[in-house]
C-alpha cells in the first residue's frame, strides 16, 4: 500500500456528475494508484490540502457541468501558495458552456496552469496512460 | 426540527418562511396575494396544470426541452425560440448550479461575468438573483406553459420567488433532488425543506391557485431500475400530496429497452393510482413525463439524432401526458437554442407519425409491468413500514438501510450497494440487488436474467459488464458487449 | 421475340448479346472470361452476395446507402467516404436517369458538364459511358461490396459492363423497372430485356461466378400495399430464378405503420420460400431489404432525422438483411456526402440499440400476416392463371386486367385504378381496390379500415384523403388527417 | 368544356417522378382549368407542339430528378421560333443536383426565360392563385 503513487481525484465547484468520479476512481485505483477520490462538490482549497495531506503527486480535477471556466481558475496559484508549485494537475469533462472547439478550451486550462486538459468523454485508459508517461518522467 | 408526513400548520410554514426570504436580498419582494392576483389571469393554453390535464384527456404526448441562460433578455429569446422554432408544447426554466447549491454570490459574479463574456456562462438561469420583477417578465413575455426544473436540495427561497412571478408548474422533490444532485446534506434536511416547498404549493392551491409539481424522475439517469425510481417517485408524490398539493406529474428516465420502458411507465400510473387511493389523496390529479436517454450520448450528432428518436418512440408509444426532450449537442455541452429546437422537432415528428399506433400490451409487456409492480411494492411497503406508518420517517430509515438505493448516486446518504446491469435484451436488471427488500422470487429473476447475458457473452458478470453498459449508448450500442 | 417464363438458351442469348454490344463504344470492351477470372479474385468481404448470406446466418441488419456521382475519382471518393465516416456495411452505386433510358449522348454531355461545373450535373453515375475499364477502378478502389442501382428498363449494357468489371449484386426487374420508370415502354419488353439480365447473371453463376439480385421493391414508394409489391417481387424472384439465379434479395418500402412493417417482411419471406418451393426452385438463397419511408419527405432536416430513425427501427425490429437509408437532405436534393453519411450513422445507432430486443410476434402481427399473403395470393395465383402456368406472360396479362396495379405509376401499361389510403392507425390500404383478385371478404376488410378512419375523421372516403396522405409524412404525420 | 383556359402541364426530360404530376393535373383541373397533361418523360418538343394544338394559355414543367438545369434550357427559345414567345412558363419541382439555395436555382430559371420558378414541395394552392393571377393580368 504505502508505496503506491497517490493522486487526488474530484469533481470542482457545484458539480454533481458522479458517475465519471466513480469510473475514474475504479480504473485508476486498478491500475495500481493509490486514488483519495474527494467525489463530487470539491472547493478548491480541498483539492490542494488533500495532495499535502496524503502527499499525492498529481491533482485530478474533473469539470463536467460547465462552469469550469469559473471554478478552475487559480488552483495552480493555490499550490503555489502552499508549496506544492509543481504537482501535476489535469483537468477534464466538459469544462465549458456549450459545444466549443476543444483547441480554444485547451489553450484556455494550459493558460491557467494545468498540465493536461482533456476533451469530452476521454476514456480513463489514456489518462491512465499520460499518467504513468509524466510521472516518470520526474523519475517516480 | 422534527421530520414527519404531516400537513404543516400555518404557524410553522409562516415562521421558517419569514426566515427563508432573508436568505438572498430578492426575499423581500416575495408578495403572496399580489401573486394570487396575477396567477389568476393566467390564460389557461399558459396555464401547466391545465395544458397536462387536457393532453391526458386526448391522449397526447407533450413535449418540453430543458432551457436555461444567465441574463433575462437572451432567456425569454431563448424560450420564445423553442416555442417557435422548436414547436414545444411546454416550456422550462433550468437554474444554474448556483443557485441549485444556494450560492446566490457565485450566480451573481455568473451573471456579472455573463454579461462582460456576452454569452452565457452559467449553465441556468438564476431565478433567485433576477427576484420576483426580473422572472415575472419572462412569464409575461412566453406564451406556453412554464415550469421551473433545477437540482435544488434547498430550494425554498426560488420557489417562492418562481411561484410569485407566475410559474404554474415545478419540479423537484426531497429525495429526488437531494441523493443525485447533493453530497452531504441529510435527507431529512431535504425532506423537510421540500415539504416546505410542497406546503407553499398547497397555500397556493388553497387559494383557487393549481400549480402542477414534479418530483424528478430519472434521479442519476443512469441504468436506475425502474422500481427503484419508481419508489421514490410515488414517496416523494405521497409526500407532496400530504402538504396539499393536487396537480402532480411522476417521472422516469428511458431504460433503452421498449418493452421495460412501456411497462415501466404504465406501472408508474398504475402504482401510483394505488398508494394514492390507498392512503387517502383522491382529489389529486396525476399524470407522467418520461425522460429521454438520460445517461452519456453520443458525440456524433447523427448518432444523438438516433437516441433521441427513440426515446420518443417509447415516449408515444408508452402514452406518456409529456417527454422531456435530448439535444444533438448532448454529449458535449449545454445546447445552442438551434439544437435544442432540432431535437424538439424530431421528437415532434416522431410522435406525430406513432400516435396513431398504439404499441400491443403483449404478454411480454404485462409481465415486466406485474414485476416493476411487485418490485416497487416491496420497497415501498418496506419504507412504510421503517418509518412505523410515516413515508417521510421511512424514506430517511430506509436509505440508511439500503432498502432505497440509488446506483452511482453522488450522496453518502445513499448505500450505494445496487449495482444494475443490462439483460441480453437490454432491460436494466439487477446485478447486485444490494439490500433491496426484494422477494427470493424476484432475487432470483434479476439473478437469471444477468446470468442469461453473462453466459451469452462468456464471461461472468463483473463491475466491468456495468461499467461496459455506462458506457454502451454512447459508443452507439444499448447493450455493452464485450470487444 | 416471344415472351416465355423459359430459360433462355445460349444461342437465343448470344445472337441478342452480339447486338446489345453495340449499342455504345464501351460495349466491345466486354470480355466475360477476363471478368470471370476477376471475380475469383474477389475476397468474401468484398463480395455482397457471400456478405449477405453472412448477415442472414447471425441475424445481423446492414446498411446500405443510396449514392452515385457523374465521374470516376469523385465517386470514389464518395464510396470511401460512405464507407469511413457513414459506416455503411454495403455500398452502392446508383446510375443516373439519362443512362436509365439509354441516352448515352445526353450522359456524355452530363459528364462534360460536370467537368467544366466542377461538380455532378447528373442525378448517377453513368457507367456505361465510363465503360469496363473505368467501373473497375471503382471496384478496385472501395473496400466493400458492391451493388448497382438504377431504375433502367432496358438495362442489358449496363448489366454486361457494371458485372464484367466486377460488381457482385444487381438491382431491378423487368416490372420493377417499368411501371414506376417508364411511361409507353411495353412489360412484355422490360421482362424480356430483364430475362437478358437475369440470364447474364445465370451464366455468371455457371461458371461459378455469384451476383446477387434484387428486384427493385417499393415501385413507386407512395403507400404501397404490400401485398401489391410483395406479388411483384415474388414474380421477378421466379423470372430471375428460371434464368438461373442462384442468390437473391426481395425488397419491401416501409409504410409507417410498425405493425404492418414488421408483418409485411414477414409475409415476404414466407411467400418468397412457399413460392420458390412450389416451382422447385430450391437451391436459390433468399434474403430481405427494408427500404426506409421512400415517399415525400420533410424538408426540415431535424423531422428527416425522425423519418430515418422510425425506418431504421422497423427494418430492425422486422429483421430485414439489410436496410435502404435515406438522409437528412431528401426533399431537397441529391445528398452531399456528408448528409449522406448522417442517415448511415443515424441508422447504425438505431439498429445497435434495437437489435437486442426482438419485436414481439403478436396476434396483431400474426394477422397481418396473414392477410398480406392472402392477398398476395390472390394476385399470385391469379396470375399464373392468367398466364396458363407461365408468370412472364401472366404478368402482362394481369397488368391489363388490373390484377397487378401499381398506385401512381407513370406507365401506362400500369392501370392505375387502385387507390390506396391509410387507416386509423396508419396501415395503407385500399380505398378502391380496383380489379385486384381480392376475395369478398378482403375487400371488405379494407372497406371496413377505412371507413373506420373516415368515420373518425367525420368525412368520407375521397381522393382527398389519398392527397393528404401523400403529403402527411412531408407534413410531420403519418395519417393525413383534415385540418 | 370550350372557353376553359387551357394549360400544358408536364415532367420534362428523362424524369419519370409522376406523383406530384399527378396531384397537380387534379388540383388545377379541379380550380378550373382545362389540363394537358403530357405526363412524365416529356421532351421540350413535346410542351411546344401541345401548347400551340391546343392554344394553350400556360406552360407548367416540372423537374424533379435533378437534371432541370439542363432539360429546362432553351425552352422559351423554342417557344418563340414556334410562334408563342409570350405563353406563360412556369416551372418547378427539384431542379438542381443537390440542396442548394433557392434564390440562386431561382435566378437561374428567371434568367432562362422561366415567368415563375418554384421551391420544392410547393403546394398546387400556390400555383393554381399565381395562375389565376398572372391570366387575369393578361385580361384573360
Ligand atoms: C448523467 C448526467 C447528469 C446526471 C448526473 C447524475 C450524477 N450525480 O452523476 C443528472 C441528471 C443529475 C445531471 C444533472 C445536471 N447536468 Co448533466 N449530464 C449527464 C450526462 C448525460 C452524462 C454524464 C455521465 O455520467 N457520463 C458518463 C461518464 C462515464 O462520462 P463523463 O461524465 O463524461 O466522464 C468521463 C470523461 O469525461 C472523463 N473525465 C471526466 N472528468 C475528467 C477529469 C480528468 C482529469 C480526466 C483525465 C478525465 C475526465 O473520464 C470520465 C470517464 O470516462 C452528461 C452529457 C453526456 N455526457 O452525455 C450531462 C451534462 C454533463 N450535464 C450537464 C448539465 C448542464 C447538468 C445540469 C446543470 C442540469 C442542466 N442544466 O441541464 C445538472 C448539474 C447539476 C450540478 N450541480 O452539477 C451538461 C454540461 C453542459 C456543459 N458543460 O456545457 C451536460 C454535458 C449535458 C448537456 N449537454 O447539457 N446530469
Ligand atoms: C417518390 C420518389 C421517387 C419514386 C418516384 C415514383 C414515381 N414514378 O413517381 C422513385 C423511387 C421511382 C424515384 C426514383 C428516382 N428519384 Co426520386 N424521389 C421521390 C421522393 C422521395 C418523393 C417525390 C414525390 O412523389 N413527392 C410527393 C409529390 C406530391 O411532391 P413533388 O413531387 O415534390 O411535387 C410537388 C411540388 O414539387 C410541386 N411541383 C412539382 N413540379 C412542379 C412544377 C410546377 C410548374 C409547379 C408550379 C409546382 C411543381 O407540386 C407538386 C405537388 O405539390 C423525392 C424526395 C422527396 N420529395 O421527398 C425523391 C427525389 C425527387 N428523387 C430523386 C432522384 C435523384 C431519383 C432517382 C434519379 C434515383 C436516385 N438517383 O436516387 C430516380 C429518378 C429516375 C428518373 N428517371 O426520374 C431526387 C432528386 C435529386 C435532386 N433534384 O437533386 C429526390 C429529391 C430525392 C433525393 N434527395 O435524392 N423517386
Amino acid at each position: 500500500m504505502e508505496n503506491k503513487t497517490k493522486v487526488v481525484l474530484g469533481v470542482i465547484g457545484a458539480d454533481c456528475h458522479a458517475v465519471g468520479n466513480k469510473i475514474l476512481n475504479y480504473a485508476i485505483g486498478a491500475a495500481g494508484f493509490e486514488v483519495i477520490n474527494l467525489g463530487v462538490l470539491v472547493p478548491q482549497a480541498d483539492f490542494v490540502s488533500a495532495a499535502i495531506e496524503t502527499d499525492a503527486q498529481a491533482i485530478l480535477v474533473a469539470s463536467l457541468y460547465g462552469h469550469g471556466e469559473i471554478d478552475c481558475r487559480g488552483l495552480r496559484e493555490r499550490c503555489r501558495e502552499a508549496g506544492i508549485e509543481n504537482i501535476l494537475i489535469y483537468v477534464g469533462g466538459n469544462l465549458v458552456v456549450g459545444k466549443t472547439d476543444f483547441g480554444e478550451v485547451e489553450k484556455k486550462f494550459l493558460d491557467m496552469g494545468y498540465d493536461r486538459v482533456y476533451a469530452p468523454g476521454t476514456l480513463p485508459d489514456v489518462v491512465i496512460k499520460n499518467l504513468q508517461a509524466d510521472l516518470e518522467k520526474r523519475g517516480l | 426540527m422534527e421530520l414527519k408526513n404531516k400537513k404543516w400548520t400555518r404557524e410553522q410554514f409562516d415562521t421558517i418562511r419569514a426566515e427563508v426570504l432573508t436568505h438572498w436580498a430578492t426575499g423581500k419582494d416575495v408578495d403572496m396575494e399580489e401573486a394570487v392576483k396575477f396567477h389568476e389571469t393566467i390564460p389557461a393554453k399558459r396555464h401547466f396544470a391545465k395544458r397536462l390535464i387536457k393532453a391526458k384527456k386526448n391522449g397526447e404526448t407533450l413535449t418540453q426541452p430543458r432551457a436555461g441562460v444567465a441574463l433575462i433578455n437572451e432567456h425569454i429569446e431563448l424560450l420564445n425560440f423553442l416555442r417557435n422554432e422548436g414547436e414545444a408544447d411546454l416550456l422550462p426554466t433550468t437554474i444554474d448550479s448556483y443557485t441549485r447549491q444556494n450560492q446566490y454570490k457565485e450566480a451573481q459574479n455568473g451573471i456579472e461575468e455573463s454579461m462582460k463574456a456576452g454569452r452565457s456562462l452559467l449553465n441556468g438561469f438564476p431565478a433567485v438573483n433576477h427576484g420576483v420583477e426580473g422572472v415575472r417578465r419572462v412569464v409575461e413575455s412566453v406564451d406556453a406553459p412554464l415550469q421551473v426544473r433545477h437540482g435544488t436540495p434547498d430550494a425554498r427561497l426560488l420557489t417562492e420567488i418562481t411561484l410569485a412571478a407566475g410559474y404554474t408548474s415545478y419540479e423537484g422533490g426531497g429525495i429526488s433532488y437531494n441523493i443525485p444532485y447533493a453530497k452531504s446534506v441529510s435527507l431529512e434536511r431535504t425532506i423537510y425543506d421540500w415539504q416546505y416547498c410542497d406546503r407553499l404549493v398547497g397555500i397556493y392551491a388553497e387559494q383557487g391557485v393549481e400549480i402542477n409539481r414534479e418530483p424528478f424522475g430519472p434521479l442519476t439517469g443512469t441504468l436506475v431500475p425502474p422500481s427503484v425510481s419508481h419508489s421514490v417517485a410515488v414517496i416523494e408524490g405521497l409526500l407532496a400530496a400530504e402538504q396539499g398539493v393536487k396537480n402532480l406529474t411522476l417521472g422516469y428516465g428511458q431504460c433503452g429497452n421498449l418493452i421495460q420502458d412501456v411497462a415501466a411507465i404504465k406501472a408508474l400510473e398504475q402504482l401510483a393510482e394505488e398508494y394514492f387511493a390507498k392512503h387517502g389523496y383522491n382529489d389529486c390529479t396525476l399524470t407522467s413525463v418520461f425522460h429521454q436517454w438520460m445517461g452519456g450520448f453520443p458525440q456524433d450528432e447523427a448518432k444523438a439524432f438516433g437516441v433521441i428518436s427513440w426515446g420518443a418512440a417509447a415516449a408515444v408509444l408508452s402514452q406518456a401526458t409529456k417527454v422531456i426532450v435530448k439535444t444533438p449537442h448532448e454529449a458535449l455541452g449545454i445546447p445552442t437554442k438551434e439544437a435544442n429546437a432540432q431535437g424538439l422537432r424530431t421528437t415532434k415528428q416522431m410522435i406525430n407519425m406513432l400516435k396513431d399506433q398504439p404499441y400491443p400490451m403483449t404478454k411480454e409487456v404485462l409481465d415486466e409491468v406485474e414485476i416493476i409492480k411487485a418490485e416497487s411494492r416491496c420497497i415501498l411497503d418496506k419504507v412504510f413500514e421503517l418509518g412505523q406508518g410515516d413515508y417521510a420517517v421511512g424514506a430517511v430509515r430506509a436509505f440508511e438501510a439500503g432498502v432505497l438505493d440509488v446506483p452511482f448516486a453522488p450522496s453518502k446518504y445513499s448505500l450505494n450497494k445496487i449495482l444494475p446491469a443490462r439483460d441480453n435484451n437490454g432491460a436494466v436488471r439487477l446485478f447486485d440487488v444490494g439490500n433491496l427488500p426484494f422477494t427470493p422470487e424476484l432475487v432470483a429473476f434479476h439473478k437469471d436474467k444477468i446470468d442469461q447475458r453473462a453466459k451469452v457473452e462468456g464471461r461472468s458478470p463483473s463491475f466491468q459488464m456495468v461499467i461496459d453498459d455506462i458506457y454502451a449508448i454512447s459508443k452507439g450500442n444499448l447493450v455493452g458487449r464485450p470487444r
